[in-house]
């Protein structure tokens, strides 16, 4: 069985690849479609558990997001009482 | 006195070579691209960093300790190595260096065995090459952090925009076929992992480039790289003539449906639900799109917050620099300057224009068998670049109807193509494996 | 044709086997406990996701250089891995793998070498495990994160309740015994080693159970890991029945003498003092209490804030991330499908039981003994798994007496038994040492 | 001198495990009461100096203290005014 | 009984030495002046951590596989280790771990294969060494990230004060020369690398000293780094003595021309221009000034700003936890408590004081020599110390004239002075390469 | 050949090293104040393009810049009425 020449490999690479390629993505649209139905059907997505422990430890250099909330509003008030 | 000769002989000047000169010119003009143009400056900036250190001469940052041995030590170790790869006594240290650089495996690995038992030290790039392209760990971890960085919400909401993913593939496959072609009418002298390598900077995607090129043809890793973030950058120039060629006006105005309400549980499903397909199906693919896959679900899962925010944040940014980096240890001077790297920047050029055509063409054969309508515009997105490439298909779009906003519409195929380069990259690693 | 009779031959359905099968939905299962249920998400997600990938058939995510060779290279590799292992010429690929699996430690590295120079790279997974477990040093950086999370105050406030740590460590030794006397009845077939890693799980603490495990019985560290973080994340189902069988309703109503403010110099002073003991009496638990004390020392000195925020943040996130994917590596079907995975569940559960009971059993032991009055139900705390057991504690007061809040005071045996399990890993590594 | 059987391996590992852990623990009860006592009488705490040169660096994503502490009064006083 | 026997053996009290005694109060003392004193605490208060570990007797955490091996193996493994270092049968445990510490590479590197493959582990404080500080990493990716919060503003806005950071390297050359005298005179036996660096505390940098002490004498970097960032901690109280001597009142009243703007263009531009100086004349400087220039380009293009703050966040403080626990490792009973470190605590605070006095005599002479005043005291910034010397020169010269702000003229030559340093580090590689 | 007297190397190092600092960085004062000229003649400095891509992820804990400036700015206009 002799090697076959550069030209037929590169061929058969860009048939295969495009084949594997399509038929990956293909099947992928079919599991799309059957899983958004099953999900959305089954299970309708309830909030998960509050992450425990470790989880619970503040994001590094976080601002309080509820304090910035509470700023911006009290700054709008305070322009639009300006007007 | 002699120490004063020893230290002229340690200046750069003195070392320096026309290809370091040049080289780093090379760098001193991504640097401009990545500053002032803005071209992909997160990894453009290190990889020109990196090339500026790389040929800094003298300096020995690219060098192993094998090679530092070879090129500084004395005649006595040279002669050592000269035994090792069974050359003859009159072998220069450029012979011995050309042994040492195609070496097979294990005698790569005594060769580094003896330089560093001879008490040389491998150079910091070398280093930073081995640990995070060479393993292929960096890119993995790049790809988990935009995993956790991508919302694949209008993928989900209209599924078969993953087909327009799929076709643009061909700016991969069709660059090899064409690689060989030259090759075959004698023009350049790839192999065909050469080839594949070549082809996947079509893919339009960063890291999936790296990792083919490291494992397929790591001599032409600079290139590649360097060739891919380019033309990623290069997308708003690239696509819009060819997008508008290949449709009519008409075609260009058409609106799409309004993309559904997608929910939290099939954000999270769905990564698992790829993960499922490529262990059936691709195997091959498996580092690249569990990695991808396991950040995505990191982050819409919503259960560990700090880890998908480090992979996003932290982590991937300390892999970013010395991914970059490490890349600049392949832009020596002898892996760059020659005539492959002309033809990876005009094959990877074709690449992105074929890969471009073959998803608008591909959204117009849909758009003609599907009722729903597809603006072809969005099919360029196909080739991945995200988000660059969808905001592309939304500019032109917004030329032809300025009410018709086709930016999220884009973002499923824009997502869609990283899907299929790495099944793209998965094939070749399978074909070759 | 070959080359597509190749692509079938690797597909992950190809190779598909029922082991594999089952860990694959073991590990849905984990995702949807750590997902949907909340259990210890930060590990059992990636666990969860390493242990899909690594039982993605003919990725090989999980094998060594020298594993991929003997499984995939051809005839004359394998023969020199059979010639490495002193194996006859019609072993089979599988006796070369049982051969290496079980090498001493020399010849393992000559076969990794063999692998690695024949061109075979080591999986991701493999990879992984290797840097962050199997070097001892992922747990390590774990233990140093979760120091610099650690606020002794309330025990300082109440030293005494060190002694409920101590007591709730019953429930590793307890359980080492067990194993050993179920082997004694030719139920089981543990080692002095692998019993003692099982017992670990006992100490409620992830990083320092894969730390043992990873040690004394690496075989069983994915079952092990499992078992340790989901039995921590149902210390709310498994303690409190126990906490009130244990207990009268008066017991559960004593409310304790208030806390008294702890100053900033003895947070300071305390990790330093127990690093003195840990130095005096027991060395070989200097690497997990010497890198907690230095966590919680750079907590609390206050003048490393940026070292102790990263250590809380970015560092143990990025650890965690590389941590859990490694068990992952563990949790391949040969490793995990067997009846000690059995056992070690049962034998965990049994251990948290054990350790819950001793905790509250000393308390009354201290509350008859003592002036103060100690609220028995703290001592279930002494388990560890902070600061789930303290929370336990303090709402199965609540139900007893509503104005009495003991979570304060839970956490002082909480963060003990923290120091507890620690000093029993280190009287493991002593012993087997 | 013969290996002693499994069980007593076990058996012995229990005692002499629980032996050092309350052993140290117990100790460790000692050293924390009477550092307590040496800390709190003979060096009340005094604030550290402040940290020197890099340290100075502002952590990161880290949001001025002082300006929050500016901004929450100032919008304090705003809320008061507006009651 | 006998395991009884074994725990007892395995305490450290069973195994103190003296040395490790007064070790563990250096590192008490260290702690002291980081958490009370303030002094350089992100460096001295993980070395003194190191520092207790690495002396807890026993506990191994500063052993290399083969060390474990030596000391703790049976009589049978020794032999081998005999054997290999071609050591006579009744050589000691000592005799061969003084010929392992004296090995030269290859046969150092078998020792630690024999120690593996006898199944011992690495210690952790060697592992973090090897990785961090042996392979040269760490000191570089520290100085990355001093690079990416260094702003040349007011360098380039009075480029001449560059002269003032070259005269205090003085400093380094100077205490060279001293430790070469001291060694003539037959008080020290120091060889010249010892002696070059020692002389590098002088450049008042503290990776630089590391970076250099692991290249030229790791055996004595313990004490070179514990002085150097000691010292550096100690600039407010070494250098106004010193400043006063030097100059008169009305030098020290001396006002200087206000600063003028500079663009973002010249901030941009300049570690480019420095990278390529460092090309063309002094290439062992590369990796250092390389690795500066690299992160300050990144904070001043602008284009990459997420690196920019990994590199001066995320990343340097993790680098710094590593790296102080490593500088701990050298920080044994052997390697420190012996005349070298008391010399190289003398020879060091001699190298601050020229340094700081010839910054100032080269300030007295360009202002005798130029038009435009410059202020004596700036010049004491000349040694680096940043930003600490400069705020010193800033005090001083407000107590002879209330309305003269010297800071920012100081910061020029303070970043100058970086720069000088990793200059002179690279000439003493180049000399030594 | 024979090798220098260890105080000759000393010196040697002295002078070669301080003699290649001054040298560097008195080069470098020149380049420096040519690369001055030059930027600021030829090139005056125009604002980079917006960073494209993957450098829009907002960064990690940061705080909206605008947004802090809009509130400080607020709270000054509030405190110079309440003077
Ligand atoms: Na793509
Ligand atoms: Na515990
Ligand atoms: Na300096």
């Amino acid at each position: 069985m002799s090697e076959p020449s550069l030209v037929a490999q590169g061929l058969e690479l860009m048939i295969f690849g495009m084949g594997v390629v399509f038929v990956f993505l293909t099947m992928l649209v079919f599991v799309t479609n059957i899983m958004s139905k099953l999900v959305n059907k089954i299970a309708p997505v309830q909030e998960v558990a509050p992450a425990p422990a470790r989880a619970a430890v503040p994001q590094q250099g976080g601002v309080d997001p509820q304090l910035l909330k509470v700023l911006s509003a009290a700054v709008k008030e305070h322009r639009a009482r300006q007007k | 006195m002699q120490s004063l000769i020893n230290l002229w002989h340690d200046t750069g000047l003195y070392h320096m070579e026309s290809g370091q000169v040049i080289m780093m010119l090379v760098g001193f003009l991504m640097l401009y691209l990545a500053i002032k143009k803005g071209f992909e400056p997160l990894l453009l900036l290190p990889i020109a960093v990196g090339t500026l250190m790389v040929n800094i001469p003298g300096a020995g940052l690219g060098w192993s300790a094998a090679e530092a041995a070879i090129r500084t030590g004395d005649a006595s170790l040279l002669a050592q190595f000269r035994d090792l790869f069974s050359l003859a006594a009159d072998a220069t240290v450029h012979d011995v260096l050309h042994a040492y650089h195609n070496a097979e495996a294990t005698l790569y690995k005594k060769a580094l065995a003896l330089g560093a038992g001879a008490g040389f030290d491998n150079g910091m790039l070398y280093t930073f090459y081995s640990v995070t392209i060479a393993s292929g760990v960096a890119p993995l971890l790049i790809f988990m952090g935009v995993g956790a960085m991508t919302d694949f919400g209008p993928l989900l909401a209209n599924p078969k925009t993953l087909l327009l993913g799929a076709a643009a593939q061909f700016g991969i496959f069709g660059t090899v076929a064409g690689a060989v072609l030259l090759t075959d009418a004698g023009l350049m002298d790839f192999t065909m992992q050469q080839a594949a390598a070549i082809g996947i900077i079509g893919g339009a995607d960063g890291p999936t480039s790296i990792f083919i090129a490291s494992k397929l043809a790591p001599e032409l890793l600079g290139a590649i790289a360097v060739a891919a973030y380019s033309y990623m950058a290069l997308v708003p120039l690239i696509q819009p003539p060819i997008m508008k060629a290949l449709t009519t006006e008409n075609e260009r105005k058409i609106a799409m449906v309004q993309l559904r309400e997608v929910t939290k549980g099939e954000k999270i499903v769905f990564p698992i639900a790829v993960l499922i397909l490529v262990a059936l199906l691709l195997p091959s693919a498996a580092p690249l799109l569990g990695m991808f896959c396991f950040g995505n679900l990191m982050k819409e899962s919503g259960v560990v917050e700090r880890l998908s925010d480090t992979s996003q944040n932290a982590l991937i940014n300390i892999v970013t620099i010395f991914l970059g980096l490490s890349v600049g240890y392949k832009m020596s001077s002898d892996a760059f300057l020659n005539g492959s790297t002309l033809a990876i920047i005009v094959l990877g050029l074709i690449a992105f224009c074929v890969g471009t055509a073959a998803g608008v063409l591909m959204a117009k054969l849909m758009n003609a068998l599907t009722k729903d309508p597809i603006n072809p515009l969005i099919g360029s997105a196909g080739v991945s670049a995200v988000p660059m490439a969808a905001r592309v298909s939304n500019k032109v779009g917004l030329e032809s109807n300025p009410q018709n906003f086709l930016l999220m519409h884009a973002m499923g195929p824009n997502v869609a193509g990283v899907i299929g380069s790495a099944v793209a990259a998965g094939v070749m690693i399978s074909y070759f494996g």
